[in-house]
């Protein structure tokens, strides 16, 4: 039994590929190609070398010596806030740019939420010189500025989503628009482990890379390849994925993945997907999602642009649905409390995402013996507005 | 017979034209007597659509029409409540095109066997692929006797194509060119070819065309070579600036220009 | 021969400790400690674990290919702007409050003209749990407004400097008053080669990391360890310093060392030191800097913040005097030109400091073979709405 | 002999009060007058300002009044010139007080030279350290009959002290406290201690106590071991608030109350 993909792009009863016609010739191609590109040694050596000279991996597994002191277990952080552009989006963009070249594309397209997926896009355009159109809800604009600027600085055009609302769900929806609207030239690169079959197992594959670093980081570090705990985000999914990936079968390592409960799990205002959501179809996937009795897609909301999505990836749904991942809800003003306490203590400004990650020692015990592995998937600088103004500092 | 064979089989020169409008819109009670006025003006098709949240296959007219309808109520609930006398009054064949997770959420099978109480002849669910409809619910569709519509694309490979034929019952759903509802209406050489191409391919299924076509011209060139062809945006426009009065001149224009 | 510090404190004729009797105590204890300090395998290995495991170090040596192509020679980035905090300065912090620990000192002071120094500084203060107080001149609060935020979240005291050009010299001479007043308790963590030896000494040990690194990642990737150019820029001098470190008595190895010339050299709104300055003192060193034939100190001027001082460390007055190393002025617009290509040419956004390096390449031309490797000292995150508002964009 | 020594030496029970001012300030030519009042008030000995643009060792006050005696034109030549005949009206030590950069700039040479035909009879220049002093200058000043004040502080160890007082001519400079100028005018236990540590150690050159100094109390207190007491930033801010016309009141509220 495999918590991973079998081999008609599901887990369990979740992924698929739930395209409109129009996106067929496009999936199809890279379904056919994505496993036999990946696995040839030219993309192998380009992509790992991108990663250690341009993204700058590996990035440190670091010990949080006076968060571990505070919480009394031992903590470790897996620090992808230190990749190039700041999060771990860009193990992604840098495969799927490779990949889209492979494919002959010359235009890509991409969506965002919290932007660290489209400066990672935008990034990897100008690195190969490609044309660059970044999908971006119209509140997630106004909250991410800098990411915007960062993108404007790259060369890529950022386009406002207006509709629905105007996060990160309407995005993908533009995204994927355009993609319909040119099937030839553009290559589509979806920022996490969502969206039709392949593309949450290629991103899962692209991100793997964070697992497999912890495993031999560990392995100097304490002797052992196998922490007890691993606890990541979950907007998508996609950094959750890649910390969970090389463990996904080795059930003594315990996954916990952690949802944005917004101002509370049932405030209506939230996106905590797999406790809310129900199974369903979003963005061309089967998974979990949130959404009336009716079918419609909810409106989520979190206080974190790059949490508030109303589905999951299919792996996490399936994660979830099996028990093999315990799911924590984290509300906006743990999350903060908790990203402001690792500036104060570790001098490390987190990405709100990650800080609802970080949220979890004030929410479950560990032992001391514990060794807990917190995914850290990116920077805080995106967020100094929002954490300035909610601390009136 | 289902009606959509039915009628795409009549012997006549006449080229089908069929309507799409976004249920519970622009007013939620609208439905039914958009249909009846459609009906009455000439129209051969009717695609009743289920709104969506989430339309990703639509172009910003439709879209904003779904978002209107489901602020005015619309559930697939009502959209059945309102059509459940629908077939007194018409007779041309009516589908519903919706996307699938409300549709999922209904149940397709319970969502099938409404369609069939009612009197719906098909379904065109474009986020719902071919090999998923195939391997789990087309047994359902054939028990209810609704045709499952299927679209090809001028990307779609001959292969598929000719594969989409011969799983195909009623019509096939030419999208005109690569886009999404909404886009521009004239068909330059590339569109026309395409039309060609499909016509040579001499298919069991007859084609309507769609996305694209918004006045006679344009349903003229669709037409050419096919048997019908579908008008969506062009139509909600109509309704956006001239309200639900003046359907029948519309048609009228789009039919004798 | 060697154009490394002697035994004295002294660059040549440059360098020295000119500090008023009230800072003797605290600068004497330092100097007498500085080296044993280093020295000790105990520090040595807490100083090379956290740049390991916190800083996210060695920073990779990027081979540039596209901006290799553009301009006929290989270029090489060293990639200064993935350390945590996003700049060079971290290097020297780290190493700072590890010395301060060990001289007792539990409140830190320091400057800070863009920002960097005082964001590395707040990072290993929270990181230590010790009091941090940072001095910056209000011009450049305003225009690093980020870092700003930064400070406050790590839980700095920020302190506006409203005297003089309200920039860095301004701020330095306010930190140096705080830690007159505050002789016992306090240690000052400077953040250039700049101030009374044994500073300019102590941070370019701290920042020699930087081009021992440079050797051995040359070696694996040309089969030499050493380049024919390194280039750098210079505000105080600490990232140069760095860079230039290993390479100081290797005369194959040529330095450039890029000043800021504002609105140009001549223009009367520059801050390119060398060679508009004169020997003299400043901030407790005898080095060159910008002065009125009278001995007051000018009012610099630079877009960039970090370069925006008058002074410059005594190593490169003395690398000027004696010709060790090239200098080279780069504008303003000529130094933003440079950032946008960087941006758009390989996906990385520079700090408008490092900016003025990069335009060496439009400045003096290479050869085909030469192996000329640029210090990118920080990333652009802080200086976003300078280049949106300077290139409209 | 030296002006500083003579007055020092001075056998006398009256406590020496010592007035820094900053040369050019409030107004350019305020320097003459300003000095010619203070020796007419009572005041033992006087410290003449060298503004400068980066006064590191200073507080707020002298801060401000050296950035406007800049702004007022005041430049080395300026003070010289201000200065050169100031020996037929004064005779009281005179002693010019600046950072080294601008003396540096000067020449050290030029400036001892131009301090000697002038009457100036010391300088105190906070960042030039003992060592280069010993080192580089020593001669020169001596050649000029120059002193150079050396300062101590509650910080300096009794061995640098001793050293300090074998190389030192005139007086020691006793820095009251850790502080740059103008600070609180107190004197706490702390402080107090200090002067008696130092007077306790009987150094052969007499010491005047400087920093924080701004009223009868605090001079008396500074003087009560010290031979004399120096204030700047209380007298800059008199000059702040009642101009240059008051200057004997202000000096004979310190000195009797
Ligand atoms: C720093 C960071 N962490 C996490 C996420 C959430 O995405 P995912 O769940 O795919 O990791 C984002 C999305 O933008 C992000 O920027
Ligand atoms: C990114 C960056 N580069 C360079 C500098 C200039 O300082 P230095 O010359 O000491 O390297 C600064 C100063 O803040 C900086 O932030």
């Amino acid at each position: 039994m495999t918590y991973n993909i079998n081999e008609k792009g599901y887990y369990g009863e979740f992924g698929g590929a739930y395209i409109p016609e129009m996106l067929y010739p496009n999936v199809e191609e890279l379904r056919q190609n994505y496993l036999k590109v990946m696995a040839e040694p030219e993309f192998q050596e380009e992509f790992n070398a991108l990663l250690k000279d341009y993204v700058g991996r590996p990035s440190p597994l670091y010990f949080a010596k006076r968060m571990s002191e505070k919480y009394n277990t031992k903590i470790y952080l897996k620090r992808e806030d230190l990749n190039h552009t700041g999060a771990h989006k860009i193990n992604n963009t840098i495969g799927q740019i490779l990949m889209a070249k492979r494919l002959g594309k010359n235009r890509i397209i991409a969506e965002t939420g919290a932007g660290q997926h489209g400066v990672a896009t935008a990034t990897v355009c100008a690195l190969m010189g490609l044309e660059c159109i970044v999908y971006m809800g119209e509140i997630d604009i106004a909250r991410q500025a800098p990411n915007v600027a960062r993108m404007k600085m790259l060369g890529a055009t950022v386009v406002p989503a207006l509709s629905g609302s105007r996060t990160l769900k309407d995005a993908t929806n533009e995204a994927i628009r355009d993609w319909i609207n040119n099937p030839v030239d553009t290559h589509y690169i979806i920022g996490s482990v969502v969206g039709p079959h392949p593309y949450p197992d290629m991103v899962a594959r692209f991100q793997a890379i964070v697992s497999e670093e912890i495993q031999w980081q560990l392995k100097e570090k304490e002797g052992t390849t196998k922490p007890n705990y691993v606890v990541a985000c979950v907007g998508g999914g996609s950094n959750a994925a890649g910390a969970f990936y090389h463990f996904l079968d080795d059930t003594e390592v315990k996954l916990i993945a952690v949802e944005a409960a917004g101002k509370g799990v049932h405030s209506g205002e939230s996106a905590a997907t797999s406790i809310l959501g129900k199974e369903g179809i979003i963005h061309g996937s089967k998974t979990l999602l949130m959404q009336t009795p009716d079918g419609q897609i909810t409106e989520p909301y979190s206080i974190s642009a790059g949490l508030d999505y109303p589905g999951v990836g299919p792996m996490h749904a399936h994660l979830y649905k099996s028990g093999r991942a315990e799911f924590i809800a984290i509300t906006d003003d743990d999350a903060m409390t908790a990203g402001l306490q690792l500036c104060k203590m570790e001098g490390i400004i987190p990405a709100i995402e990650s800080s609802h990650a970080l949220a979890v020692f004030e929410h479950k015990k560990f032992q001391p013996e514990d060794i807990v592995v917190v995914s850290l998937s990116g920077r805080g600088d995106k967020d100094l507005e929002t954490y300035i103004n909610h601390f009136k500092l | 017979m289902n009606r959509i064979n039915q009628k795409l089989q009549e012997k006549t020169n006449e080229k089908l034209l069929s309507i799409y409008f976004t249920a519970g819109y622009p007013n939620l009670n609208d439905t039914t007597s958009i249909i009846q006025d459609l009906e009455k003006s000439g129209v051969g098709m009717i695609e009743i659509g289920l709104p969506f949240s989430d339309p990703l296959a639509d172009g910003p007219t439709i879209q904003a029409s779904s978002t209107q309808a489901l602020k005015n109520g619309m559930t697939t609930e009502v959209l059945f409540n309102q059509l459940k006398d629908i077939r007194k009054t018409v007779n041309i064949p009516l589908v519903i095109m919706g996307y699938f997770n409300p549709i999922l959420q209904y149940g397709v099978e319970a969502f099938c066997k409404k369609c069939q109480e009612i009197g719906i002849d098909g379904l065109i669910i474009p986020d719902l692929p071919v090999d998923v409809y195939n391997d789990q619910y087309k047994t359902i569709f054939e028990k209810y006797d609704i045709i499952n519509v299927f679209l090809i694309t001028p990307q779609t490979s001959e292969e598929r194509i000719r594969f989409i034929d011969s799983i195909s019952k009623g019509f096939i759903y030419m999208v005109s060119s690569a886009s999404v509802t909404g886009s521009s209406s004239d068909f330059g050489d590339v569109q026309t070819e395409y039309f060609k191409r499909i016509a040579n391919m001499k298919l069991k299924n007859p084609q309507v065309i769609g996305f694209g076509i918004s006045d006679h011209t344009s349903f003229m060139q669709a037409t050419t070579d096919a048997r019908g062809a579908i008008i969506g945006s062009a139509f909600i426009k109509h309704l956006n600036s001239e309200g639900t009065g003046k359907i029948h001149r519309f048609i009228g224009d789009i039919l004798e220009a």
